[in-house]
């Protein structure tokens, strides 16, 4: 019955790495809040619209939260969505943003950086920044993250607070998130979905009723709920997600299916040889 | 007197916060803000304690060969190399911290991300491991206890995945319900009784009864 | 001035404020349309605010001018935290009590704790097999009362660990529980009369981060084989790092924290578990100290008027009556 | 390839992961740097962002303002009068009033922040509205049984121990739901780990070669 606890270590660890390496897709039911992400920006916004995509997480919950951004940046380019990114969390948020930027960017040739997207960098202290958006976004972010003037971009001219834009979309890590949803929406109108970490997530149901959401992608399983959405409403999307080094929420998602069967497995098993073994000395009396 | 000083301090100390919780007087309020703003700094001064700790005990390990000494120098090496690009931040050299207007590293900030960050994020990453074998050893059901320990989780966990939703969408209900309410209702048992005993030793620290962790002893 | 709808239309007004004349304000209170008053609270008397009122309908709102300055005043006492106030007199009357009580040596029963009645064993069993003991006082510093509770545990397995003579390390991440922490150490082996054997290392400084110290400890565990691990104080995500390490070299593991999200782990992995309370209660437990003892029962008492109160306001809340929970809501 | 960066983060987190198996030489040498390079991080980050706004900008661009900052260095000083045997008493001052001044802290936030509220928001009507009736009582139960199993100065036998015994189911059920609860944040953890292992390292070595 005792077994050597490194077993269960090898079992773990190829349930991690075979997924991320084999896309295996299992399959995932689409959940309301995720549907109304996805049909908000399908449905209610128009080729050559504004969004505002935050990036309100770091490194630590990047597996969780990246695979959202990349998820809405790929959507909103495929539609001709303009993209405004900023990012307003301390630890690491601006890193993110380029990083996940420069990425789904790559897969979009044609777009053109100050005209179909544009990254303003990072803000400190994010509430007062969030507040000062509603009357000019040229005084928070003066220039973009290359240290160009706001002027000088095309996609900028035309931009001055929340009400140029159609949509905020924050992936958050921690309390930034909330903010957009009972500041900004409660504030200033802006329909607003937040793409939280799994932990956190129960907390925003409150503000999907209460409607100061557009829509909630609630950890891992929130994302690649969106990434089945866009897969099947766009084919060219499903080439880029079937790419093979491409870390995606669906792998993500395979992932935690696998390991949390896994430890059930065992669970199970050490129960049943715990019975077996008990019963056996009682027949021998 | 080498006892009754620091009682009366702590005394004193703990009674600045106390009050200006209830007075609202602008004095009260100045005089505990700015003790909270003094002992952050004093905080920020025992790190150096640890520091020096650390080195003593390191170089005593080398001079003495103790088993081990090659990974005292491995550490020390950490240390220095860190520390100094740390201490040259402070005064502006390399960059500062933080990255660069443009975008690249200082190396403070190149250690952080390719050393320290790894380090870090594959210790906390373990657990993921540890979880494992901690669950199939402990989760047994060998009375009542541990039954119900068993099934909680088994439930938790199956309702958090997409199978679990497939086979029952009760499972995530009942994952949710389980949070909420039973969970919930033990949290709140133990945060209240917890929060008590807290003040209770609080209270205590207060008038001096508890003091071991001053190296006081008993005597009156 | 407002319109007959304004209600139906959702219209808010709400009341902002700042201590700076040209300052950012920032909204302290909020009343419906028809109502006709707004409490701010936390303000400091003497200081200046300036305050204006923003009618706010959906998205859109409109601004008032600023008030002049206003000065709160005459308060000396925060009302609203009377709830706090009654809770603490009570509190420390009961404790204060109980104590003197205590001092005039009516003993005070306390039930059994079983992870404490298990201290003596563990530190036995270390000195028996001639190997290490750890104690690990939790990763917070003093500011953290847990941080003090592991402390005053921390002085009765040293003075234990000085009367057996066994071999004792404490490993510290936070610099002014080191500092403490050898205080607490050198003074228990000096009360057991056994200062010889005190010896600086015995309590250690590792490192300021929460895994890079879990990593040395672990390594250590592995390495040195300690026979009984002590896990007490405020832990975060280290706890099951540490109590599966020192579970699978076979170490008899004591375990305690306040911490909730922490707690499962700790029952999972290790032998015994202080939960919670247990926790703040271990060193009167231990000392059997009449005045600690009666701090206990002082603490007690207010646990029973509490759950009297508890009860109470579920009765009261469900005939209505909502007077018990707005004393307990009173922010 | 990978860059310099990249291989040793690469080589860190192998480092690390070998001590699943057993401890190794080169889970001590990470493990031993690891301990170095993060008191050194610390070192900067308190010199940097401590020290330096908290303590010396402050006293160097207005010291009329300031001046009462003294006293906090003062206090910091005070720490390392240990190192002097003869006023080494002093130093247990600048302990006994840091933990003093917290300690107050945190009596008034446990008994307000978290007594009064939790004990508040149990006040639940259980007049009848449903399923939800039976949810509170569940609450209410829940509560109040591991307050008893927190009481200390009664025995627990009889209706106390009875009660005291469905405080405990009340816990491990509780215990048992976090720790399901927490696997996946974890494996997250592990996830972000194992993506840069494979995709940002291993991925462009392969490709190196085929």
């Amino acid at each position: 019955m005792q077994i050597d606890r490194r077993i269960i270590y090898l079992f773990v660890a190829i349930g991690t790495i075979l997924p991320i390496i084999f896309v295996i897709g299992l399959p995932v039911s689409i959940t309301p809040p995720v549907q109304m992400a996805f049909d908000r920006i399908e449905n209610q916004l128009q080729k050559g619209d504004i969004a505002l995509v935050s990036f309100d997480y770091g490194p630590s919950s990047a597996p969780e939260n990246a695979p959202m951004a990349d998820a809405i940046l790929r959507h909103c380019f495929s539609k001709g969505i303009k993209v405004v990114v900023i990012a307003l969390y301390p630890l690491g948020g601006l890193s993110e943003a380029v990083n996940e930027v420069n990425k789904v960017v790559a897969e979009f040739p044609e777009l053109k950086y100050g005209v179909d997207y544009v990254n303003l960098g990072y803000k400190d202290g994010a509430q007062a920044a969030m507040k000062k958006m509603a009357e000019n976004i040229h005084e928070v972010f003066p220039t973009d993250m290359n240290g160009t003037p706001l002027d000088e971009l095309p996609i900028m001219k035309n931009i001055r607070t929340y009400r140029d834009m159609k949509l905020v979309v924050s992936l958050a890590t921690g309390i930034i998130g909330e903010w957009w949803a009972n500041l900004v929406n409660a504030q200033f109108g802006i329909p607003v979905i937040v793409g939280p970490t799994a932990v956190s997530a129960p907390k925003y149901y409150a503000y999907l009723e209460a409607k100061q959401m557009a829509g909630l992608l609630g950890g891992l399983k929130g994302a690649s709920e969106y990434e089945r959405l866009v897969v099947n409403s766009y084919p060219k999307l499903a080439e880029v997600y079937a790419t093979p080094g491409l870390y995606t929420a669906t792998k993500g998602m395979d992932v935690q299916s696998i390991v949390h069967l896994i430890m059930i497995a065992f669970i199970v098993f050490g129960n049943i040889v715990y019975f077996t073994s008990k019963r056996k000395p009682r027949k021998a009396s | 007197m080498k006892r009754q000083i620091p009682l009366l301090l702590t005394f004193l100390a703990g009674a600045i916060p106390t009050i200006a919780f209830f007075v609202p007087q602008k004095h009260v309020g100045l005089v505990s803000t700015t003790l909270d703003s003094w002992l952050i700094i004093v905080a920020g001064f025992a790190l150096l304690l640890g520091v020096v700790n650390v080195v003593q005990m390191n170089t005593n390990k080398i001079k003495r060969q103790a088993s081990g000494w090659p990974y005292a120098i491995v550490l020390l090496a950490g240390l220095a190399i860190m520390g100094f690009f740390g201490v040259a931040g402070a005064f502006d050299k390399f960059g500062g911290i933080a990255t660069r207007p443009d975008g690249s590293s200082t190396p403070f900030d190149w250690l952080y991300k390719y050393g320290f960050l790894p380090l870090q994020g594959t210790m906390f990453a373990l657990l993921a491991f540890f979880m494992a074998s901690a669950s199939y050893r402990a989760f047994r059901a060998r009375n009542t206890e541990a039954t119900i320990l068993l099934i909680a989780a088994l439930l938790v966990m199956f309702g958090r995945i997409p199978f679990g939703e497939m086979v029952s969408k009760w499972f995530p209900l009942a994952t949710e319900w389980i949070m909420g309410k039973p969970n919930m209702a033990a949290q709140r048992g133990i945060m209240i009784g917890a929060a008590l005993g807290a003040a209770s030793m609080a209270l205590r620290v207060i008038l001096g009864i508890e003091r071991s962790y001053l190296g006081l002893g008993k005597g009156e | 001035m407002e319109p007959e709808n304004a209600k139906e239309l959702g219209l808010k007004y709400q009341v902002l404020r700042t201590d700076k004349p040209d300052g950012e304000y920032t909204t302290v209170g909020e009343a419906g349309a028809g109502e006709q008053e707004c409490v701010d609270r936390g303000l400091i008397d003497g200081q200046a605010y300036y305050y204006k009122v923003r009618s706010a309908l959906g998205a859109g709102f409109a601004d008032s001018e600023p008030t002049q300055a206003a000065f709160s005043k005459g308060n000396w006492f925060r009302f609203y935290r009377l709830n706090a106030l009654v809770l603490l007199v009570v509190f420390s009357s009961a404790v204060l009590y109980y104590i003197t009580r205590a001092r005039k040596a009516k003993p005070i029963y306390i039930r059994k704790i079983a992870g404490l009645d298990a201290v003596d064993e563990a530190v036995g069993r270390a000195t028996e097999m001639g190997k290490k003991m750890l104690y690990i006082p939790g990763i917070m510093s003093v500011d953290e009362i847990q941080t003090i509770a592991s402390l005053a545990i921390l002085g009765h397995v040293a003075k234990l660990s000085a009367t057996y003579n066994a071999d004792l390390e404490v490993p510290n991440k936070d610099p002014l529980t080191f500092a403490a922490a050898r205080e607490t150490v050198k003074e228990a082996y000096l009360e057991a009369g056994r200062p010889d054997l005190f010896r600086e290392e015995m309590v250690n400084y590792v490192t300021y981060d929460q895994f890079a110290y879990t990593a040395s400890v672990t390594g250590k565990m592995v390495r040195e084989r300690p026979a009984t691990n002590f896990l007490i104080g405020s832990f975060y995500a280290e706890s099951l790092l540490l109590a599966e390490t020192g579970q699978s070299i076979g170490a008899i593991q004591i375990s305690g924290t306040a911490e909730v999200a922490q707690l499962p782990f700790f029952v999972v992995a290790c032998d015994y578990t202080l939960i919670g309370e247990e926790l703040y209660a271990a060193s009167a437990y231990l000392s059997r100290e009449p005045v600690l003892l009666g701090s206990i029962k002082g603490q007690d008492i207010t646990k029973f008027l509490l759950i009297v109160a508890l009860g109470l306001g579920v009765v009261l809340e469900s005939i209505g009556i909502k007077f018990m929970t707005t004393a307990f809501r009173m922010r | 390839m990978p860059g310099l960066g990249t291989w040793l983060a690469a080589f860190f987190t192998l480092c690390m992961l070998s001590f699943l198996y057993k401890d190794n030489p080169f889970f001590r040498l990470a493990e031993s740097f690891f301990a170095g390079l993060s008191l050194g991080y610390y070192i900067g980050i308190v010199m940097n962002q401590t020290l330096k706004p908290n303590l010396v900008l402050p006293l160097i661009h207005d010291f009329q303002a300031n001046w009462h900052l003294v006293f906090a260095a003062g206090l910091g000083v005070i720490l390392y009068f240990r190192y002097i045997k003869r006023v080494a008493w002093v130093s247990r001052w600048a302990l006994a009033v840091y933990v003093g001044y917290y300690v107050g802290v945190n009596m008034m936030q446990k008994l307000h922040g978290e007594v009064i509220p939790q004990v508040g928001d149990t006040m639940l009507s259980l007049s009848y509205h449903g399923i939800g009736t039976l949810w509170n009582l569940v609450m209410v139960i829940g509560v109040l049984s591991v307050l008893i199993y927190f009481y200390f100065s009664t025995e627990h036998k009889g209706v106390i121990g009875g009660i005291s015994r469905i405080g405990i189911w009340f816990l491990m059920i509780s215990f048992g739901a976090a720790f399901g609860y927490t696997v996946m944040g974890r494996v997250s953890l592990l996830i972000g780990r194992m993506v840069f292992l494979v995709n940002e390292w291993a991925r462009p070595l392969i490709g190196l070669i085929t």
